[in-house]
C-alpha cells in the first residue's frame, strides 16, 4: 500500500509541466480559465503543438504515435493539463475515432484515416444519438442500404458536438432492420461530410451557444470502403469506444483547477469588499467539502488507475462500478463547482457582454459574464454519456444483481 | 385565516392570464425577443390598456390601489409565461419607492404617466465594488444635487425614461434622487440578461438629479422586500409551468419502449418538483401576505420566503433539464428558458445564503 | 387573504394555554420534553385529565363527546398541546377507531364502546400490518371463518403498537380468500385481548424500548356481533380510519417545539462552554433553515385546514397532493431534528443510563441519554403510515398521472 | 502507487474474517452481550492467541511491527462483524500513546502484557464541561503526581486494567499520567453505549499517578488521528456489511406480488449507498497510509477522511434502515445495529463539521 507517485512518475509529470509552461498560448489559457469558448482556429493551434511534442495521441498504439505511457503517467498527464488550464483533448479524434480505426479498421483505413486523426488534420465528429433515441441508443432508426459499392444513409442525428467544423462524421447506422436484437443490425461508417445529402442544421443552447447541431442524411451516398469491420457488427465497436476511458471520466483535474481558481478568486473579492467576511468564510467552508468529496473521488480514480496498472490483480478499483461512480460523482462535483462560481459571480453574472458592442472587462472580471452560460451548460454532464440515472441502472443491474 | 382570492382578485388572475396565454405563447416570446431593443413595444402599452401598470399604486395618486397579494396573482401569471418586461423593475421595486418615498409633488408628476405607460422608471443602486447586497450607496457621490458614480446590474436601466439612483451624500447617508438618462453627463450601457432581461450599467459624471427625501438605504431596503415578495410569486409561477412540461414530457418521451414517466426514479424526482413547488407557493403566500405587516415580521418573514425560493427554484429548475436530458438544454424549447429565469431570481435582491443571513441576524422567524 | 388567526380563535388558543399551563402535571411535561418513555399510569392520567374537560375527543361528533370545532380549532388545540409539552392525543382511540364505531358501527356497538373509548377505559390497539404486508396491505393473511355465531381468527399482527396494554384490538382479517382483488375479501373485527388464544410478543426496537409487538390469533373466537360493518368491506373502513387525518400529520407543533428546545438549549451550552461559539454559530444557522422549512410546511398545512374550512371552496390547499407533502416534508423535518438533538448530544450521548444504577442526571441533562434513542427510534417516521417511497408513489400516479 | 495489500497482509484479513464469522456471527454477539458485563471473556484471549493485540507494537516491545494498513485490515472486518471489544481504545488509541509518548521503561512494563491479554488500558481524556473535543484537560488537575477531577465518554473505562488520564499541570499544560483504577480516591461508573460499546465516568480525588513525560495534548492528538483512522476502516467494514444485508432483503422481500428489488426508486438509493461504500473505502485507505506521512499532511488527510465518512456513515446506515423498513428497527435484526455503530463512529473523536473546521484552519488538503 502506497499511495505516491514514484520517482519516475513525478519525473515524468516535472517533464509535462515544465512543457506547458513553455508551450501553452497565453490567450488558450486564458480563454479555458475563464470558461469563454475556444476558436476552432485555437483547438488545431493547441492540437498541433501537442502533435509536434508527440503527445496528441499518447494512448494508441506505438506504430501509430502512441507512446506507450503507464496508466499512471496516462493520468498524470491528463491531470497536468487540467490544472494548466489546456484545452480538453479532441476526443472525438483521441479518445473515440482513432482506436475503434486501430483496432478494428483495415490495413488501408489505418494508413488513410490514422495520421491525419492523429494531426487533427481530419476533424471527426461524432454520429451516435438519434432524436428517439437517447438512453436507449440501440432503437436508432437511420438506415444504409446497401446498393452497389456504395451504402445509402438515410435519417438523422442529433447532439453532433462540432458538427460544424467536422470534415468527417463517424456514425451508427441501421443495416439490418429485421435484426433479433435492436443493437444487432448496426454497422459503424465512416462519411465524409462533403457528401451530397449532408446538411448540418446548429442547436442553440441555453448558453447562447452554438456547440451541438442536428446532421440530416438525405441519400447520402457512402463508399462500402468506409465500413468499420463487419456489416451489423458496429454495436460492438461502439462500446469499445464508449467503454474505451474510465480514466478521465471522472474529470479530477478539471476540478481541481476550479477549487483553486475559486479559492483565489474568493479571496480577491473578499480582500476588494466585493465579498463579505462572512460570506467568503461560508465559501471556504463549501470549497472546503467540494475538495474533501473531490479528493474521495480523486483517490477511487487512482484505485482504479493501480488496478489497471497492475492488470486485475491487487484492489479492485472499486470493481464493476468504478466507472458509474466516476462518472456520477465526477458530474456532481463538476456541477457543484459551477454552482460555486455563479455564488461569486452574484447577480452581477446576469448581464451577458453584447459582442458587437466591444465591452472591454477588467482583465480579472473577463469570467463573470461566463459564469452563467458555464452553469447552464455543465448541466449536460449529468445527461449526456449515460445519464446518472442510467448509470445508476447499470450498476443496479450489473454489479449489485437487483 | 383565508386564503382564498376575492372576486376582483380572481377577475385578475383571469385577465392577466388570458393576456400571457394569448400574447406571450412561447414562440411569441421569441420573436420579440429577436426584436430590436429584445422587446415588442406593444405589449407595454397593452399591459397599460389592462390596468396592470397602475396595480400597486394608490388610487389617490391614479393607481388601482392593489396589495401584495394582486402583485402576487400577477407574477404568478408572469412567472408561467417567462414575461420578459421590466415590470418588476419598472413596477414593483421603482413604485414602492414612489409610495413609500416620494413627494406627492413628485408622485403628481409620474404615477399617471407610469400607469398609461409613458414613464417607466429604472432604480440603480448596486455598484462595481463592495458587498454585492449592500443597500448602502459608496462610491457614487452626490454633491448637493449633482451626481457622481458608476452602477451596475439596473434592471431595465436601458428602458427606462427616468431613473432613481441612490449616491452617498455629504453626510454620509445614503440618498436617493432621481435623474434624467438623457441628461449630460450620463452614459447608459444596456445588456442582455442571460434571461432576457435588459440590464444596465450606468456611469454619472457630475449629474444634474432631484432628490427624493428621507432615508435613502432604509427605503430601498422596504422596496426590495416588495420586489422579492414579487419574485416569490414569479418563481412559483415558473416553476409550475416547468413542472408541467416536465410531465407533460414524461407522458409522451419514449425509451426502451415505454413512456419514461414508468420509471419510478424518474416518477418519485417529478413528486419531490411538485412538493417543492406546493411549498414555495406557500411561501409566495407568506411573502405577499407580509407586506403590510410590522417592519420586524415583514422583513423576516420576506427574508424566510425569499431563502426558500431561492433553494425550491434551484432544486426545481435544474431537474426540470435533468429530466427532459438533452433537449433541456436547447434555447428551442421552453424549459431551458425557465430554468435560467430561475436562476436569476434564485440571485437576484439576496440569494438563500444572504437571506438566511439575515434571518439569523434577526433570531429567527417570530414566534 | 388573511393569514391571522381571527379573535375567536385567539381566545380559543388563550384557554388552550390556560388550560395546560394549570393542569399539564409536571412529571408528564418533562418526560415529553426530555423525550423519555411516558408509562401506561402517565397516558392515563393525561387523558382522564382531558377528558374531564371534555377535550379527549373533541373531533368526535357532538352526541360522543365531540366539541364541534372548526378545523382552525383543531389545528391550534394540536400545537398548542406539543408545544406545552403534552403527550400526543391517544391516537387508537381518539383518530382512529373511535370514529370508525361512530360511522360505520351498530347503535349496540356505539353505546358499548364509544363511552369507554372516549375514556380510555378500553386501551386499544391497533392490527393492521402482517409479517409480509407491510406497504401492501391489502395482501394480508390473517385468517377469519365464521362458525356458527363467531368467526375463528388465525394468523398474525405485527408492529402492535403498546399492545402490550391494550385491552382490545381492531383488525383487518381476510373473510374470503377468493376475492377477485384481495382488498374485497377483508373484514374489520372488534377482539377482546383476553380471549384465549391470543398471545402478544414483544418486539424490542433498537432504542431498547418495547412498544411495540407481534400478536398471534391461534383459533380466536370473535362473536360476530364485534365484526364493523358488512363481511369484506372492512378496506373501506380502514381507508377512511388512514385517511382521516390529514391535519396533524406533519406534527409541526412538534417540531416547533423542538426547535424551540435545540435553541434554548445550544445557547445554555455555548455559555457553559460546552459548545464553542464556532459551533453554536453552525448550529443556530442549521436551526434557521429549519425553521424556514417548517415554516413552509405550517403554511402548506394552514392552507389545507383553511380549504376544509371553506368547505372546498377557495384555494385547493396543495390539492390532492396535501396529505402526502405533509407526511414527507414533516417526517423529514422530525428526523433533522433529532438529528440535531444528536448533534447537542455529541460523544457524552454514547453512554445509556443503566437503570438498575440509579444514575443521576443533572435535571438539565435528563435528555442526553435520551437524544441517541430518540434518534433511532425516530427512523420510523418516514417508515409508517405509507413509507414516504409509498407516498411518492401515490402522489406520482393519482395526482401527477405518472 | 500501488493499493494492493502484501501476502502477510492477505493473510491477517484472512485470519480476522475467519475470526469474526466463525467467533462473531450476529448471534454469537447477542450471545456476548447478554453476558455479565456484555462480553465474553474468551474473546479477547483468543484475540492475543491470534496475535491481533499485538500488531500495532513495535517489534522491539515485543508487538508485531503492524501499520496503518494492517490496523485498517483488522478494524474493517471488526466492523464487519460489530464486534464490541475494546480494541479501539485498549489497542489503538492507548497503543499510540504508549508508542509515542512513554518512556521505554513505560513501555517495557506494559507492552508484552498486552500483548498477552493480561493489560487493557483506558484512555480518559473529555471532560463533563468545556468544549466536546478538547485535547486540554481543563478541569483535572494534577497537583505533583496526584490527580483529582472528572473525565466522561471513557471508552472501555470499566474494562481496564490501567487508565491513561489527561491532567493540567500546575505550569497549565497538559500532561499524561498512568492511573490504577484500584487506587485510593478512583470511582469508575461503566455504563453500556447505545452501540454496545462500555462507556465509563471516571471520577479522581487526589489519587496517585505516574507521569507519562511530553506535551500530553500533542500525544493526544496524534493517537486521536491513529484512533480515526482505524474507525474510518471499521465504518467501511460496517457500511459493506450493511448494503450486503440490504441488497439481500430487497432481493427477498415481496411486496404487491414482487421482489421490492423491482422498484427503480430503491435501486437507484442501494446504488447510492454503493457509491458512498466505494469513496469511503478510498478515503479509508487515505487515512491509513496518511498515518506516518508529515504532521502537517498526516492531519489534514485523516480530518478529512473522517468527515466524508461521518458523512458516508450516516447516509448508509440511514438508508440501510429505511429500506429495510420496520424491521430495520428491531433489536433482532444485525442492520440497526449497524446504524447505531455508525452512529457512534460519526460522533466518537469528531463529527464531520468538527473536521471541516478542523480543515478549514488548516487551509485545506496539501496540494
Amino acid at each position: 500500500m502506497n499511495l505516491d507517485f514514484d520517482a519516475d512518475e513525478l519525473a515524468f509529470r516535472d517533464e509535462v509541466r515544465a512543457f506547458l509552461a513553455a508551450e501553452l498560448p497565453d490567450d488558450i489559457r486564458t480563454a479555458v480559465a475563464d470558461r469563454t469558448d475556444l476558436t476552432k482556429e485555437q483547438i488545431v493551434r493547441w492540437h498541433g503543438i501537442l502533435h509536434r511534442r508527440g503527445w496528441a495521441v499518447p494512448k494508441w498504439a506505438a506504430e501509430h504515435g502512441g507512446r506507450g505511457w503507464t496508466p499512471a503517467q496516462k493520468y498524470i498527464f491528463q491531470e497536468e493539463l487540467s490544472l494548466a488550464r489546456a484545452p480538453d483533448e479532441f476526443s472525438f479524434n483521441v479518445a473515440m475515432i482513432g482506436p475503434v480505426i486501430a483496432r478494428f479498421g483495415t490495413d488501408a483505413q489505418k494508413e488513410r484515416f490514422l495520421p491525419p486523426t492523429a494531426s487533427l488534420d481530419i476533424w471527426w465528429c461524432q454520429g451516435f444519438s438519434e432524436p428517439g433515441s437517447g438512453s436507449d441508443l440501440a432503437s436508432l432508426k437511420t438506415t444504409a442500404v446497401r446498393d452497389g459499392d456504395d451504402y445509402v444513409v438515410n435519417g438523422q442525428k442529433i447532439w453532433t458536438t462540432l458538427a460544424q467544423h467536422a470534415d468527417w462524421i463517424f456514425a451508427l447506422v441501421r443495416t439490418d432492420p429485421n435484426a433479433q436484437k435492436p443493437q444487432m443490425g448496426i454497422s459503424f461508417l465512416l462519411i465524409d461530410m462533403t457528401t451530397p445529402g449532408i446538411t448540418v442544421r446548429p442547436i442553440r443552447t441555453i448558453d447562447n451557444h452554438h456547440e451541438v447541431n442536428e446532421v440530416f442524411f438525405d441519400d447520402v451516398r457512402v463508399p462500402a470502403e468506409n465500413l468499420i469491420g463487419q456489416e451489423n457488427k458496429g454495436w460492438d465497436y461502439a462500446k469499445h469506444l464508449l467503454g474505451n476511458e474510465r480514466s478521465g471520466i471522472a474529470r479530477i483535474g478539471l476540478s481541481k483547477e476550479r477549487l483553486r481558481w475559486a479559492r483565489a478568486t474568493a479571496k480577491e473579492m473578499a480582500a476588494d469588499g466585493r465579498m463579505t467576511q462572512r460570506e467568503h468564510a461560508r465559501l471556504l467552508r463549501e470549497l472546503i467539502e467540494t475538495e474533501i468529496d473531490l479528493k474521495a473521488l480523486e483517490l477511487t480514480q487512482l484505485r482504479v488507475v493501480a488496478a489497471d496498472s497492475a492488470g486485475g490483480g491487487g484492489d479492485p478499483g472499486a470493481g464493476a462500478a468504478a466507472s458509474s461512480i466516476l462518472k456520477v460523482k465526477g458530474s456532481d462535483i463538476q456541477q457543484r463547482m459551477t454552482e460555486i462560481m455563479m455564488t461569486l459571480a452574484g447577480p452581477a453574472g446576469l448581464a451577458q457582454p453584447d459582442l458587437d458592442h466591444g465591452r472591454n472587462e477588467e482583465p480579472q472580471d473577463r469570467w463573470l459574464p461566463a459564469a452563467a452560460p458555464y452553469y447552464f451548460t455543465m448541466r449536460k454532464v449529468s445527461i449526456y454519456g449515460g445519464s446518472n440515472e442510467i448509470q445508476r441502472n447499470i450498476v443496479a443491474k450489473t454489479v449489485m444483481g437487483l | 385565516m383565508d386564503f382564498s382570492f376575492s372576486d376582483d382578485q380572481r377577475l385578475l388572475r383571469e385577465t392577466v392570464a388570458r393576456f400571457v396565454a394569448d400574447r406571450y405563447g412561447f414562440e411569441d416570446r421569441t420573436r420579440m425577443m429577436a426584436m430590436p431593443g429584445g422587446r415588442d413595444p406593444a405589449i407595454w402599452s397593452e399591459m397599460a390598456e389592462l390596468g396592470l401598470l397602475g396595480l400597486p399604486f394608490a388610487e389617490a395618486d391614479g393607481g388601482f390601489g392593489g396589495g401584495g397579494t394582486e402583485t402576487m396573482i400577477l407574477m404568478e401569471e408572469f412567472g408561467r409565461g417567462l414575461v420578459v418586461e421590466p415590470y418588476l423593475s419598472a413596477i414593483v421595486l421603482a413604485g414602492a419607492l414612489l409610495q413609500d418615498a416620494a413627494t406627492a409633488e413628485q408622485r403628481a408628476a409620474r404615477v399617471e404617466r407610469i400607469v398609461t405607460g409613458d414613464l417607466r422608471l429604472a432604480v440603480a443602486f448596486a455598484e462595481p465594488r463592495g458587498p454585492r447586497y449592500t443597500v448602502d450607496a459608496r462610491e457614487t457621490v452626490a454633491v448637493g444635487d449633482r451626481l457622481t458614480g458608476e452602477k451596475i446590474a439596473v434592471l431595465g436601466g436601458d428602458q427606462a425614461q427616468e431613473l432613481i439612483v441612490s449616491a452617498r451624500t455629504s453626510e454620509g447617508s445614503t440618498a436617493l434622487f432621481f435623474v434624467d438618462p438623457a441628461a449630460t453627463g450620463v452614459s447608459i450601457r444596456g445588456e442582455a440578461g442571460y434571461d432576457g432581461s435588459r440590464v444596465a450599467t450606468v456611469t454619472l459624471h457630475d449629474v444634474a438629479a432631484e432628490r427624493i427625501p428621507g432615508d435613502g438605504a432604509a427605503h430601498l431596503s422596504r422596496a426590495i422586500e416588495a420586489a422579492n415578495a414579487a419574485l416569490c410569486a414569479e418563481a412559483v409561477g415558473a416553476m409550475a409551468a416547468a413542472l408541467d412540461l416536465t410531465t407533460e414530457y414524461l407522458k409522451t418521451r419514449k425509451q426502451f419502449g415505454v413512456p419514461i414517466a414508468a420509471f419510478q426514479a424518474l416518477q418519485h424526482r417529478a413528486v419531490d418538483m411538485l412538493m417543492q413547488l406546493e411549498l414555495a407557493r406557500s411561501m409566495a403566500i407568506l411573502a405577499a401576505a407580509s407586506l403590510d405587516r410590522p417592519a420586524a415580521e415583514r422583513t423576516a418573514n420576506i427574508a424566510a420566503a425569499k431563502a426558500h425560493i431561492a433553494r425550491a427554484s434551484r432544486f426545481v429548475g435544474q431537474q426540470a433539464v435533468q429530466l427532459h436530458g438533452g433537449i433541456g438544454i436547447t434555447a428551442e424549447y421552453k424549459v431551458g428558458h425557465i430554468f435560467k429565469r430561475l436562476t436569476a431570481i434564485e440571485t437576484l435582491f439576496g440569494d438563500a445564503d444572504h437571506h438566511i443571513d439575515a434571518l439569523t441576524d434577526l433570531g429567527g422567524l417570530a414566534a
